[in-house]
């Protein structure tokens, strides 16, 4: 019973997802780029760097990168405290 | 319709993710699970990026004269990406610790807490 | 350099400096890991009460990382903006007070309490990545930034609710419950976060809201957020995670988690007022956090009076106070495109739930370090072995005394005020809710009963007779919580007034949030 | 006036209620004091009379957390039987719920949003 | 777990330090060419991988230090964080080295160029440190799951 109603779920929000992916702009041919053509064109002069993902990860966007090497140091360090030697 | 056929392979791997986590019966399996449905999230977002006919973002050496893809959806993925592996990292150690104490990997086993 | 201007980072980096520091010191010397930890949280609370007075006076604060100034939104001849940015208004910085005081009273409190742990200096790492993320969660104005704190917050929070995995299995398995739906919400967001920048080419939170349309594609992200981040808080029927995580975490992470879950309360509401304001149909949008709010409120109270462990009761709690805070908000929400009813009591509702919001914060969180209290005397959690506690632990009772008489909502404590405003103004809109409310009052009141008799009352039992009350920086920590209880007792008007009602007015009116990033006001 | 909070329908001021708080409670204490005066401590007076029966043990007189509102959960016994058997700590319940809502929610904000 | 054959340890041993300069190659070269510091730390931590399979925990656990990474972890994440912190004399984050003349501060060749390594400002930095942070991250995961592994199996058979 309870595995029905969830069967039924899970198709239902597939089709939505399903839905939003046809809805969404045509595939290869955005519509709107302003912020990408800018990285695309100052990138080089404002950071003088020859990569513009390079740049935007680190420069215009730097702080997301800190948060997630701050992701990758938490689950490190979470790991390491989970496998530690229990010393009562 | 059909030239979306990308965002819909995209959201194929999210629901087959959702369907690993709502019926399948193993830690491990629940672990692809999130697995997929992550790679599903990264892959509809690179897919955002993608113009016809562009090369990649770079100016080295970069083929003259031809438009670049989007370069943001590039950096989020790789962000998203890296974050995924953190996650899996930790769900599969948190795994091996209740196989250690539980001794299995049931999801009908493994429910000591519930009331 | 002027520091005074990069007050909203600073609050951010200093504990995370600290916690990439800690590991470090704690090679050296065991003790100076606390000490450091309390340091950090002590002068980002310090910050955090500075950057308060100064938005309270001026006005909300922006700050742009890597721009040319700290204040520059928009790059020359561009309508929007490229760069990560905080946007800190009245309603973020109440937040990042809650977060502020919570963190900080946690960390006093895990001095002594987590002292016969190993591996202290992971814990008080995690416990300031922890604080770091919430509080980017809450001060972030780029929505894909906001997924990545989630992330920190949560991974954080997964690895100290399991930091007991070690030698038990319990605390493994609620780590792995709150990993998995965790995650969900985590990737349901960064979907929703792929629909507006396929949409938009946009990340920014103002610059979204001044273009969004409502489209399908924007319905979808709306019917994607809110249910993952109404999870994250905690509203029933997806609370099942909250009571395993918050019981089976050591005492001073459950009071963290519970502002943590409070700050995904926040992205809610900050989606539904701020992103998208009256361009969504209120009333139905309303109506769903309503429906949470009666859910939680009622399910999370009869479940709570039926439980034996002390830790999973004040969860089942936490969920059913959380309740209030859906109902005030969503009344508000509700008659949001309704100018009369909303300055009849629109605004009122809002006032009661956000209020509620802090002073959840504060007594849920004397509550749960009161249990931790027991906890470390008498070594269980189970309700049945206690009994007769109340005469070796004096100040413990007082606290408790305090703490179950502001969740409770007995005047005069602090519960009563929000209470009040909740119900006097919920019964305008619809006075059924309004009932509903107060008798899930009572039966809060009757649980706390049974706890309070069952655990401190009766005669001295023998196996406590060796009992004594808890070290000093715990029975600190609890004073804290409990003077700030009192006061916000005492005089609810001036928190109302000088903070509360900036808030909702920050969250009501959308043009001044896009303003300050877009300009125009 | 300070600690006058305005409910839109009304106002509270937890100083009045402090105050006329204490002033009852003068009251009280004012008629307890021409209550009986013959009482003396330590002696029968202070034991309670159970119908004759023997005070039992303090120890045995406590009750634990089990027994309090037995009556309650009795009388609502169908209430609580299946909503604690929806309690399962089965993790793919947790998810499955999840969807449900989301389900739910995307159908009321696409039908009539 | 074991240690693999003797083909197996042989190629290993042919290969895994030239997959460590892959990675560093791929780290220095961030702001010019495809990678950076996280693609690059990812590289060498997978000759970590590889050392870790072919030798078994044990042995591997001689040769890396479980310790010396996490110094060298929470050493880059300092360092990342410490550039962005000297960038506050005008905000966090920014790039202060970029067209200044000094390290790294070369102004590069507006459009197509072969590229210069001495641009990039603080990029090249936070490459460096992001990718020793990821390498040590990654490399003391792995090593600390497997000796995990190898920990629970010693608690089943005992």
């Amino acid at each position: 019973m309870k595995k029905i109603i969830f069967g039924i779920a899970f198709i239902i929000f597939f089709s939505f997802l399903i839905v939003s992916a046809i809805n969404m702009r045509q595939f290869g041919e955005p519509i709107f780029s302003e912020m990408d053509d800018y990285f695309i064109e100052n990138a080089q002069s404002e950071t003088g760097a020859n990569n513009v993902v390079t740049s935007i990860v680190f420069d215009y966007r730097g702080f997301d990168t800190l948060g997630e090497a701050t992701v990758l140091f938490a689950a490190a360090v979470g790991i390491i405290a989970l496998f530690r030697r229990v010393t009562k | 319709m059909i030239g979306n056929f990308p965002y819909i392979a995209a959201i194929i791997f999210i629901g087959l993710g959702i369907y690993t986590l709502m019926f399948k019966k193993n830690l491990i399996k629940i672990a692809i699970g999130v697995v997929l449905i992550q790679n599903g999230v990264n892959l509809f977002l690179i897919t955002l990026g993608y113009i016809k006919g562009a090369v990649a973002p770079i100016y080295t050496y970069a083929p003259s004269g031809q438009i670049m893809v989007l370069p943001t959806p590039q950096a989020l993925t790789l962000t998203s990406i890296v974050i995924g592996i953190a996650t899996t990292a930790l769900i599969l150690s948190i795994a091996m610790m209740i196989y250690k104490h539980y001794g299995t990997l049931d999801t009908d086993q493994v429910r000591r807490l519930r009331g | 350099m002027n520091l005074s201007n990069h007050i909203p980072i600073l609050i951010i980096a200093i504990p995370l400096l600290a916690a990439f520091l800690v590991p470090l010191i704690g090679r050296i010397n065991k003790k100076a890991t606390g000490i450091l930890t309390t340091l950090a949280l002590s002068v980002s609370l310090i910050l955090t009460i500075i950057l308060a007075v100064k938005i309270l006076t001026v006005g909300p604060q922006v700050y742009v990382f890597g721009a040319q100034s700290p204040a520059l939104t928009l790059p020359s001849g561009l309508k929007f903006p490229i760069r990560i940015m905080f946007q800190i208004d009245a309603m973020g910085i109440f937040m990042g007070l809650i977060t502020a005081v919570v963190s900080f009273s946690g960390a006093v409190y895990s001095l002594t309490f987590m002292e016969q742990h190993s591996g202290l200096d992971k814990y008080y790492s995690l416990l300031l990545l922890l604080t770091v993320g919430m509080f980017s969660m809450e001060f972030t104005g780029d929505i894909f930034n906001f997924f990545v704190f989630l992330e920190v917050a949560s991974i954080a929070a997964v690895a100290l609710i399991s930091f007991r995995g070690v030698d038990l299995g319990e605390p493994a398995e609620a780590g792995f419950k709150y990993m998995v739906v965790s995650s969900i919400s985590a990737l349901m967001v960064l979907f929703a976060v792929g629909i507006f920048y396929g949409q938009y080419d946009l990340l920014n939170f103002a610059a979204i809201a001044s273009v969004v349309k409502y489209s399908q594609l924007d319905k979808i992200a709306l019917g994607l957020l809110v249910p993952v981040l109404a999870m994250k808080a905690g509203a029933v029927p997806m609370h099942m995670w909250t009571p395993d995580a918050y019981s089976e975490a050591p005492a001073p992470i459950s009071m963290i988690l519970v502002a943590a879950s409070q700050a995904s309360l926040y992205a809610l509401f900050r989606v539904t007022f701020s992103l998208y304001n009256i361009t969504l149909n209120t009333l139905a949008v309303g109506w769903i956090i309503i429906i949470f709010g009666l859910l939680s409120m009622f399910i999370g109270v009869t479940m709570a009076i039926i439980q034996k462990d002390i830790k999973r009761l004040m969860a089942y709690h936490a969920i059913s106070q959380t309740g209030y805070m859906f109902l005030g908000v969503g009344v508000g929400l509700a008659v949001l495109a309704n100018p009369v009813a909303l300055s009849q009591y629109g605004i009122t509702a809002m006032e009661g739930g956000i209020f509620h919001i802090m002073n959840h914060a504060m007594y849920k969180g004397l509550l749960f370090l009161t249990a931790g209290a027991l906890f470390f005397r008498t070594g269980t959690k189970d309700l049945n072995k206690m009994g007769g506690l109340a005469h070796s632990m004096k100040y413990t009772t007082i606290f408790f005394i305090i703490g179950a008489a502001a969740i409770a909502g007995l005047p005069p404590f602090n519960g009563f005020a929000s209470k009040l405003l909740i119900y006097e103004s919920v019964y305008r809109f619809n006075p059924l809710l309004s009932i509903i409310a107060m008798v899930v009052s009572i039966l809060t009141l009757a649980s706390f009963v049974k706890v309070f008799h069952s655990a401190f009352l009766g005669p001295k039992l023998p196996q406590f007779r060796e009992v004594k009350e808890v070290p000093k920086s715990m029975v600190w920590a609890m004073a804290i919580l409990s003077c700030i209880i009192i006061f916000f007792g005492l005089f609810p008007d001036l928190i109302v007034k000088n903070l509360v009602h900036p808030a909702v007015m920050a969250l009501i009116e959308q043009f001044k949030y896009t303003g300050t990033v877009l300009g125009g006001i | 006036m300070l600690g006058l909070l305005e409910t839109g329908s009304g106002f509270w001021s937890a100083i009045i209620w402090v105050i006329v708080v204490l002033i009852i409670g003068g009251i009280v204490y004012y008629i307890r004091n021409k209550g009986e005066e013959s009482y003396k401590k330590n002696t029968e007076q202070d034991k309670p009379f159970i119908s004759g029966n023997p005070e039992l043990s303090k120890e045995g007189s406590h009750i634990s957390a089990n027994h309090i509102y037995w009556g309650f959960t009795e009388a609502l016994k169908d209430y609580y039987t299946p909503l604690v058997k929806t309690h399962t700590g089965n993790i793919n319940d947790y998810s499955s719920w999840i969807i449900v809502i989301t389900v739910i929610i995307l159908i009321m904000v696409g039908v009539n949003g | 777990m074991k240690q693999m054959s003797r083909i197996v340890r042989t190629v290993t041993n042919l290969i895994y330090g030239f997959i460590i300069i892959f990675g560093f190659y791929v780290i220095l070269h961030g702001h010019l060419t495809p990678g950076g510091g996280f693609q690059g730390g990812a590289i060498v931590a997978s000759a970590f991988a590889l050392l870790l399979i072919s030798y078994g925990a044990l042995n591997t656990e001689k040769l890396l230090k479980k310790d010396l990474l996490s110094i060298l972890e929470s050493g880059g994440l300092t360092m990342f964080i410490g550039t962005a912190f000297l960038g506050l004399g005008i905000t966090f984050f920014y790039n202060f080295l970029a067209n200044s003349g000094s390290w790294f501060g070369d102004a590069a060749v507006i459009g197509i160029n072969p590229g210069n390594m001495n641009t990039g400002g603080v990029i090249p930095l936070m490459n460096i440190a992001v990718g020793l942070e990821v390498l040590s991250a990654l490399g003391v995961i792995v090593l600390v799951m497997a000796s995990g592994a190898e920990f629970t199996k010693k608690k089943e058979n005992s």
